[in-house]
């Protein structure tokens, strides 16, 4: 009992792992069952703030360099842009089918 | 036993982040998804501060909570009718969706437990901003501008996209 | 100049490709003759190799090489044998003819035809290349195209087919890669050079390898590699049981993509397994060849027979009489001796003129009626009577009447393997019976009885159908009344390809 | 033999014919627009001409050989040189093959000319001739083919050619499907003839002579003596293989049903293909290759037993038949069946003497009952006939002397060469295969006269439309009978049994085929078993006078009406339904179960590993439907979904691509973690 305690009293570098991996399977989980567009996107904001939580955190206790640091930074600036063309490409489904449903826009493929 | 209070604090953080983004994944309303990003989003801010990245949880708070969650909101609110709020958030096959995601998890977590990972010598709480400047203008350069440019692109796309097509 | 003249044969569609590229796209016709026009100089060069060719040697001619990618031992390096030269004329003289069959494409006009040249480069290029690397490369050059070319130009169920087309090829395409990698790490020192490891035919261990299941079956290195590469040529054959994409891509694809895909594709799986298998690993080839190359092959006949019977679609009808007809390619190199594996080279030859007459003969009449359906015609023959003389031309020369090209590889295949397998050249005749069957009973149902009513005003062929045509029946008559026209060309360098394998033979 | 005489003229025996088919081929149509039949028949007609001049020059120049080196050979070029294997295009004639240019071309320009006037008014004449020249060509080649090759490219042409002529006009479905019948059932013959071809050249090569070349053959049949496969005679086994390619080109039991339904073309093509030479090929290729059979009893016994059974078998059913054509077609089998008994008891001589008498008597029948037809306005059916002779005295005439010949009437043709055969049947001591042999030349009396009396006495039974206008055919129709029916009368003597004469044609085929020597047998004996053939012949006469002389056969005569045995054989032991049944369906259901497999095993497999890659959708899609709906729509919906859910691949769905990535990355550290560490 003990030692579990105390491994998790011993904050480290899997902890926050695991909190990033709970993000990870969360978003994954959002795109593989929401039919909502932006859910979608809900999932990719949480998968890429996993991953950037990922990147500091090997930057502090891994490398002690701020080099993932840097990563996350772009990190965040691609999920920005990612976030505003997504969302324009949903409004612009929204004004052709009235609806975001990603499986009533399935005509894409013709 | 004594628990030290940055400990505490540090899953007081973890349960905001998860728990929120539990929200997001399961709520049925997506409003409510929406806003428990905000959660989960400053809850990752706090993170960083704890991992003594100042300047990102800076940028964390500034884009994600400032920019891209008011730009969710604003998207969910253009694209669904206030009436319609309840019925617009459709989940399909949940229980496929979450053996997927419980078997990642699982997998995840396996492979982080059982790894040995690499240590930085000494474990530094340093203000980071200054680095990171000189970094972005020296080594990291042309990321940085490609960056810019890709914003710049992201920026002219999301207009082109989403402005109403002039009928001819 | 006789130096150069593969890589103009390769890159002359290429060049042409750039050309269509850079016309504006509603110049139909301007792209049209372009792409005409880049096709006919690898034909005038073909006939030059053709009567420039050495038919006594068994080397490489008309060599070009120069270093590529030093670092990795990576050359250009083009050349042919009496093996390849074959398959090169046959290239640049379908190419030709299937620019003029596409005449009729009106959609996407500047795409298809630049994709077709692309085509056109990458299957020159895979039968000239004697770099491992090189050919890889051509090798998927032509694959990409042909994929556009099936999912856009294509039928009702394009995507279906384009998509079947593509796994199954890429599939043969992973295996292929993965062996010729390991032929390259295994050779010492390493080389891509296909003539290098020609030469040195017992480079490659056949000590069995402990791993289950190749120390059950006694493979060594070298059988898995054989078995690697020959997954690759059999879908491209295609053999039994990855002959499935066939009829669909045929169905699917327009009218010269037919007969790009059944006149010269499938030649380069048994092209594959004569250039690479052969010589490279031999005493693989000696070993597996009853089952996968004989025992396939025999079964590939009476089944593809057997199949093409059932179908309703003209197409499909032909497309599985290319299974059938493939088979005897597979028994004939399989029976090592002269008579087989030069038989199975000529028969790859007739098959891939006689398939392509057989698949422009139902582009002609589905452009008519837009349909296949073998029950919805009739009569025919007294609505389009120089139509249906042709269709008789190679239906007979599909079912190896003799006279017509098909017959004499016929025999040669059949000859070829009777000393080795008695059972399976049995089993392999029935397919002349069940040819025949398939054969009349099509040609009956279409063009003979009392004529259809709906179809009484058909226009009969026209002059550009007649000039893809008649080429390609002059070719089936001359082989078949003096064959020594192709079979010259191919016994030297076919002898000698047999010879590396006789000798380990048990 | 060793010496063949080369000349350089032989190949434009065979190469006329192939020219005026060409251009017929390729410009009849217009030649035919522009000047008419006439010129069309002059392109047909004029090369068979030739061919049959020179023929004769070459019958002239064995004549001028002495005896025993009667062999001329043209070497034309190397036609598949393939290593130690190699054959020739060259044309090899020597005193049997002499006679077989002689009737080709001969018999086959007089159906020529008797085809102007039959086929008077066919738009497409050019065709016809065109196919009729192919036909000669063929022939031509497989007679003067100078190796098995060779022989096997006229044995299909002439069979390419049977199936166009058949099907001639295509625009009746029974034509063609009676034309597919006799390819098809050819084809069956010739799978067996190329099998023994490889099988004999291997042979030979083993022995290190691989030859397909006839003289060659001959002179090394010894090599094959004691050399077994499968524990059978190699000699056995290569004639065995062989002969089922007779049996299918010279239709012979069980491969005879096609020649019937051959009738379904113009009457001159059944006359000339159909009764006088294509069918003979199989005959030929036996005394051809006489050595060889010599060399393998087992062979010969099975061709004389399958002769005569096929003879009597035929003959049964040809008594019950109505349609005119359909008579003289089983009687053609019947006959071909006397050939192969002869062939069997290693009579070959009389063998070949046969089937010259019958390709005169027979060609004459057919171009007879051509005329008759013709003057019938294509009615076939007998009972509608009657009282002809009147109206057509000269097609009586001819008719009457072919009817003679072939009944076996003492100094005719028929006479003297089936009791050839019956002779050497005897006299070989196969008493029960003669006893056969008689009881069918009785039964072949019968049936003709049943048809020359049906045909020609008692009243004309056709409706008053036709009687009125029967008329005599034209004289171009005529006159080939008159050569024909003289042909019949005194081809004969050139084969007279020993105690008559001279064997003319014993002499002349010495040189090509060595006949075992015989025991001597007392004239009395062979007047004896002469005169019990006669007898038969003569009973058979007789029933036939009394049941369809006396009696007058009524104009709707039903088979329905008669009892068993009858309809039994009017509907000719019912082999066509077995057939049918048994290899036609076996065949297609083969066929469907071929594509079903293709379709519903391979591909479903091929979809479902396409699917295996999205592997959460497949879960899915089963959860949500398999489960609930379990076995009732299992096999179907399986199929169904198995392409729906290969289609979802590229749906643009994005749930499912993900899947498709999950699945990926967690096989990938599964890998990772399990194998890489």
């Amino acid at each position: 009992m003990a030692e579990y305690v105390a491994l998790l009293a011993d904050v480290g570098l899997k902890h926050y792992l695991v909190v990033s991996g709970i993000l990870f399977a969360l978003g994954i989980y959002i795109v593989l069952t929401r039919r909502n567009a932006i859910s979608i996107l809900l999932g990719v904001e949480l998968i890429l703030n996993s991953a950037g939580l990922n990147y500091v955190a090997f930057s502090h206790f891994s490398t002690g360099q701020v080099d993932g640091q840097i990563y996350t930074v772009f990190i965040i600036m691609l999920a920005a842009s990612e976030a505003a063309i997504g969302l324009a490409i949903v409004l612009a489904i929204y004004q052709l089918f009235a609806t975001i449903d990603v499986e009533a826009t399935e005509t894409l493929k013709d | 036993m004594e628990i030290p209070i940055n400990v505490l604090v540090f899953y007081l953080v973890a349960l905001v982040v998860v728990g929120s983004a539990c929200i997001v994944a399961f709520s049925r309303n997506i409003v409510h998804s929406a806003f428990s990003l905000l959660g989960t989003f400053g809850g990752v801010a706090a993170l960083y501060v704890f991992l003594g990245a100042d300047f990102v949880a800076a940028v964390q708070v500034l884009i994600y909570v400032g920019g891209i969650l008011v730009l969710i909101l604003f998207a969910v609110m253009l694209t669904h009718r206030i009436s319609d709020i309840q019925i617009t958030n459709r989940t399909v096959g949940r229980i496929p969706g979450l053996a997927a995601g419980a078997v990642f998890l699982g997998i995840l977590v396996y492979a982080i437990a059982g790894t040995d990972w690499a240590k930085a010598k000494e474990v530094a709480f340093e203000p980071t901003t200054a680095v990171i400047g000189n970094l972005f203008l020296g080594d990291y350069l042309l990321p940085f501008q490609i960056a810019a440019v890709v914003l710049l692109v992201a920026l002219i796309g999301a207009i082109t996209l989403s402005r109403k097509e002039i009928k001819e | 100049m006789t130096e150069h003249v593969l890589s103009y044969m390769v890159f002359f569609p290429l060049a042409g490709m750039l050309i269509v590229l850079c016309l504006p796209r509603d110049r139909h016709d301007l792209i049209r003759w372009v792409s005409a026009a880049a096709t006919v100089p690898p034909l005038l060069l073909g006939i030059g190799l053709y009567v420039n060719f050495d038919t006594t040697t068994t080397g490489m001619q008309f060599v070009q090489r120069a270093a590529w990618i030093p670092a990795f031992n990576i050359e250009y390096y083009v050349g042919v044998d009496g093996l390849s030269v074959s398959m090169v004329l046959l290239t640049a003289l379908l190419s030709f003819l299937c620019i003029f069959a596409s005449w009729n494409i009106d959609k996407g006009v500047k795409g298809y035809f630049a994709l077709f040249l692309l085509l056109d480069t990458g299957m020159t290029g895979v039968f000239v290349a004697l770099d491992f690397v090189l050919f890889y490369v051509f090798w998927e050059v032509m694959l990409l195209p042909m994929y556009f070319l099936i999912g856009i130009w294509g039928g009702p169920r394009k995507e279906y087919a384009a998509i079947k087309f593509f796994l199954y090829t890429l599939l043969g395409s992973v295996l292929m890669l993965v062996a010729i990698l390991a032929l390259y790490f295994y050779s010492e020192p390493n080389t891509f050079d296909m003539t290098k490891l020609m030469d040195r035919s017992n480079l490659y261990s056949t000590e069995p390898l402990g791993m289950w299941p190749f120390n059950v079956w006694g493979w060594g290195f070298q059988h898995v590699v054989w078995m690697a590469l020959f997954i690759g040529f059999a879908i491209k054959i295609p053999a039994f049981p990855f002959h499935t994409w066939l009829p669909d891509a045929h169905v699917e694809a327009p009218t010269a993509i037919s007969v790009i895909l059944a006149g010269i594709l499938l030649k380069m799986g048994t092209y594959g397994i004569l250039r690479i298998n052969y010589p490279m690993l031999p005493e693989a080839t000696a070993d597996l060849a009853f089952w996968f190359l004989a025992a396939l092959g025999a079964w590939n006949i009476v089944y593809g027979g057997l199949c093409a019977m059932a179908q309703t679609d003209m197409k499909k009808l032909v497309a599985y009489s290319s299974v059938s007809h493939m088979g005897y390619v597979m028994l004939g190199m399989a029976a090592f001796n002269t008579q087989g594996i030069n038989g199975a080279v000529l028969q790859m030859f007739n098959h891939g003129t006689i398939t392509a007459m057989l698949f422009l003969l139902v582009g002609v009449i589905y452009d008519r009626a837009h349909h296949r359906d073998i029950d919805g015609f009739g009569g025919l023959a007294g609505i389009m009577p120089v139509y249906a003389g042709f269709t008789a031309l190679a239906f007979f020369a599909s079912m190896g009447l003799p006279g017509l090209s098909g017959f004499v590889s016929e025999v040669l295949v059949l000859l070829g393997a009777w000393p080795k397998y008695h059972a399976l050249t049995i089993i392999a005749a029935l397919g002349i019976v069940i040819t025949a069957g398939y054969m009349l009973w099509m040609m009956q149902r279409v063009y003979l009885g009392p004529p259809n009513e709906k179809y009484r005003d058909l226009p009969e062929i026209n002059g550009r159908e007649i000039f893809t045509l008649f080429p390609l029946g002059v070719i089936v008559v001359v082989v078949g009344v003096y064959p020594r026209v192709v079979l010259d060309l191919l016994q030297a360098s076919l002898n000698n390809i047999n010879q590396m394998v006789i000798s380990h033979l048990s | 033999m060793d010496h063949p005489v080369q000349t350089d003229f032989l190949r434009w025996i065979v190469l006329f014919p192939l020219l005026g088919a060409a251009v017929n081929g390729l410009l009849g149509a217009r030649i035919q627009d522009r000047w008419g039949e006439r010129a069309v028949a002059l392109v047909a007609c004029a090369p068979v001409s030739l061919s049959f001049l020179f023929s004769l020059w070459a019958f002239g120049r064995l004549l001028a050989l002495p005896a025993k080196e009667r062999f001329l050979i043209d070497a034309f070029y190397t036609w598949i040189p393939m290593g130690s294997f190699s054959v020739d295009v060259a044309f090899w004639v020597d005193p049997l093959s002499a006679i077989m240019i002689l009737v080709v071309s001969g018999i086959g320009g007089l159906i020529h000319f008797y085809s102007i006037g039959y086929m008077h008014g066919d738009r497409s004449l050019w065709r016809y001739f065109a196919y009729l020249n192919l036909f000669t060509f063929s022939m031509l080649l497989l007679v003067t083919g100078d190796n098995l090759l060779l022989m096997f490219v006229g044995w299909e042409g002439v069979g390419l050619c049977s199936w166009a002529l058949i099907g001639f006009w295509y625009h009746d479905h029974t034509n063609t499907r009676a034309g597919n019948k006799a390819f098809i059932v050819n084809r069956i013959g010739d799978f067996g003839f190329v099998l023994g071809i490889f099988l004999l050249y291997w042979t030979l090569a083993g022995q290190g002579h691989g030859t397909l070349a006839f003289r060659e053959i001959q002179e090394h049949v010894g090599l094959l003596a004691d050399i077994q496969l499968w524990g059978i005679g190699v000699a056995t086994l290569v004639t065995f293989l062989l002969f089922i390619g007779a049996t299918g080109k010279s239709a012979q039991i069980p491969l005879y049903v096609w020649l019937p339904d051959a009738m379904q073309g113009p009457t001159p093509v059944s006359a000339l293909i159909h009764a006088a030479t294509m069918v003979t090929a199989g005959v030929y290729m036996i005394a051809r290759l006489n050595e060889l059979f010599s060399a393998a009893p087992a062979t010969l016994g099975l061709i004389a037993v399958i002769g005569a059974a096929t003879a009597l078998f035929a003959a049964t059913i040809a008594v019950t038949q109505n349609d005119i054509k359909r008579v003289l077609a089983y009687s053609t089998i019947s006959q071909l069946g006397y050939m192969f008994l002869a062939m069997g008891v290693a009579a070959y001589t009389a063998g070949v003497f046969h089937l010259l008498t019958h390709a005169f008597f027979k060609a004459c029948l057919f171009l007879g009952s051509g005329s008759i037809i013709h003057a019938m306005q294509g009615e076939q059916d007998m009972r509608q006939m009657g009282g002809l002779r009147k109206a057509m005295p000269a097609t009586f005439w001819t008719f009457t002397i072919g009817v003679l010949a072939i009944a076996g009437t003492p100094f005719l043709a028929g006479f003297f060469s089936k009791d050839a055969i019956l002779w050497q049947a005897w006299a070989s001591h196969n008493e029960v295969l003669w006893g056969v042999a008689v009881f069918v030349a009785g039964l072949t009396a019968f049936y003709m006269f049943r048809q020359f009396f049906m045909v020609f006495f008692g009243e004309c039974r056709a409706d008053h439309h036709v009687r009125d206008h029967l008329h005599e055919s034209p004289k171009i129709m005529t006159w080939p009978l008159w050569i024909l029916a003289a042909g019949s009368v005194v081809v004969g003597y050139i084969g007279l049994p020993p105690f008559m004469g001279a064997n003319l044609l014993d002499g002349w085929l010495d040189p090509v085929i060595h006949l075992p020597h015989g025991e001597h047998h007392s004239v009395a004996e062979e007047v004896g078993v002469m005169s019990v053939s006669i007898a038969a012949a003569v009973a058979g006469v007789a029933i036939a006078w009394f049941l369809y002389y006396l009696r007058t056969p009524s104009r709707d005569d039903s088979p329905e009406a008669k009892g068993v045995a009858y309809r039994v054989l009017y509907n000719k032991y019912y082999v066509d339904e077995v057939y049918q049944f048994v290899f036609v369906g076996g065949t297609l259901l083969l066929a469907r179960i071929g594509a079903a497999f293709d379709r519903y095993i391979i591909d479903t497999i091929v979809d479902g590993s396409a699917k295996v890659t999205t592997i959460v959708s497949w879960f899915n899609g089963l959860f949500d439907k398999y489960v609930v709906d379990m076995l009732v729509n299992a096999v179907a919906n399986v199929t169904f979904a198995v392409g729906n859910n290969f289609r979802r691949v590229q749906t643009g769905n994005i749930n499912s691509y993900l899947y498709v990535v999950v699945g990926a990355v967690v096989v990938a550290l599964i890998v990772k973690l399990r194998y890489w560490n």
